[in-house]
């Protein structure tokens, strides 16, 4: 048995959900064997390419959303760290400035692999993940972005 | 032909004029051969349609695929989540 | 009137805590202009170097500390982004295995800077906090830390 | 000379037998020439201070400084935090 097997298999934690997504340290998902927590939140923010904003929507092709999530999470483990645990969560519909769309935790034994395997899914996620974003400015009017 | 059910979604869906629709598709194809057949339903969609990958029943498409009936076909135009 | 002043000066926060770090997601530190949050947790593992590692004691040169941790976010800011958000901590004293040391949160308008900054001042912190580290063995000994 | 305090923390104070001294310091100096008067009074000391950086008054010092009567002087060995 080894150690990992002792204390569990990490969490693999991959989740659509409605809102924005609830902010929390990320500290749960370490194993005893974890020493570093990397974790990103993609925050809405009240401008975009000089324009202000005054709320979003997320529109979410969501089995292929989570089913793209998992597919993700094992791909980031099987390059950085097998025995990472890692926790993503996108949300959905309405959010205003401020609030979290994207949160993403990693917990490896070492902080390299947890800032790589991090910064790795955001990248994969802004690649592949099935979510379209709608912003609303301040005039009232509003779009689809092109991308990301 | 098999008839699958193809998806749009956000600014494709509103170019489009509908979310899903039933269309008759080889049994087998590959994504650009799913384009060129929902451009031909959809003219002036073509060139949206050109940046855009197809995923069936919620897996990415690279090749050739078998197309069920009742497949899931997905047209995803180039996202911005995160 | 630029929208950082509009919004508020960023937040650099700089403190040394008894006991471990508590946990929140650091959302809390964003502007209105950061659409990125970049975290790092340092958590007690239960083994060092082949050993299990029952706790530790973290010792400091507190009014050092504080000084170093608020130099080293001016650093980073000035290198990465002057209009960058930080929250750093450090805990001092008894802490068993699972619990947090120190805690980095980093907000910035793009997530490039903001994981780049935080990744920056762990680096920064291992080389020139004066904290020093007494691991408590499940046998029974202890050692000091001979750097890090 | 002025008297300084000196602070010794972790492994290092319990290898120097106490946690801070008042030593007689020349009023210009840099960390070698501190360390050197250091390990003079310590002599079992001198290997563990040949790794170690000086703080006077809570600030790294990296050339000479001026160290004025009841100056904070820290010997800083290889810290372990994070």
């Amino acid at each position: 048995m080894t150690s990992l097997e002792a204390a569990g298999a990490p969490l693999r934690d991959a989740r659509i959900v409605a809102g924005p997504v609830p902010g929390d340290s990320g500290a749960g998902i370490a194993l005893a064997s974890h020493g570093a927590v990397a974790s990103f939140l993609g925050i809405v923010r009240d401008h975009s390419k000089g324009r202000a904003v005054a709320g979003l929507r997320y529109e979410c092709y969501r089995p292929m959303a989570e089913k793209v999530l998992v597919q993700l999470i094992a791909e980031t483990a099987g390059r950085f760290d097998p025995g990472m645990a890692a926790a993503v969560a996108h949300g959905t519909g309405e959010m205003v400035p401020g609030q979290a769309a994207l949160s993403i935790h990693v917990a490896s034994a070492h902080r390299a692999a947890a800032f790589d395997a991090c910064r790795h899914l955001i990248e994969r996620i802004k690649h592949d993940l099935p979510v379209w974003k709608l912003e609303r400015y301040a005039d009232g009017t509003q779009a689809w972005l092109k991308g990301s | 032909m098999p008839s699958a059910t193809v998806l749009y979604f956000a600014g494709l869906r509103e170019r489009v004029g509908c979310a899903s629709e039933e269309v008759e598709l080889p049994a087998r194809a590959t994504p650009a051969a799913i384009l060129a057949a929902l451009s031909d339903r959809h003219p002036a969609c073509g060139e949206a349609f050109a940046c855009c990958r197809i995923a069936v029943d919620c897996d990415f498409i690279v090749g050739e695929v078998d197309i069920r009936d009742g497949a899931e076909v997905a047209v995803i135009h180039p996202v911005s989540g995160g």
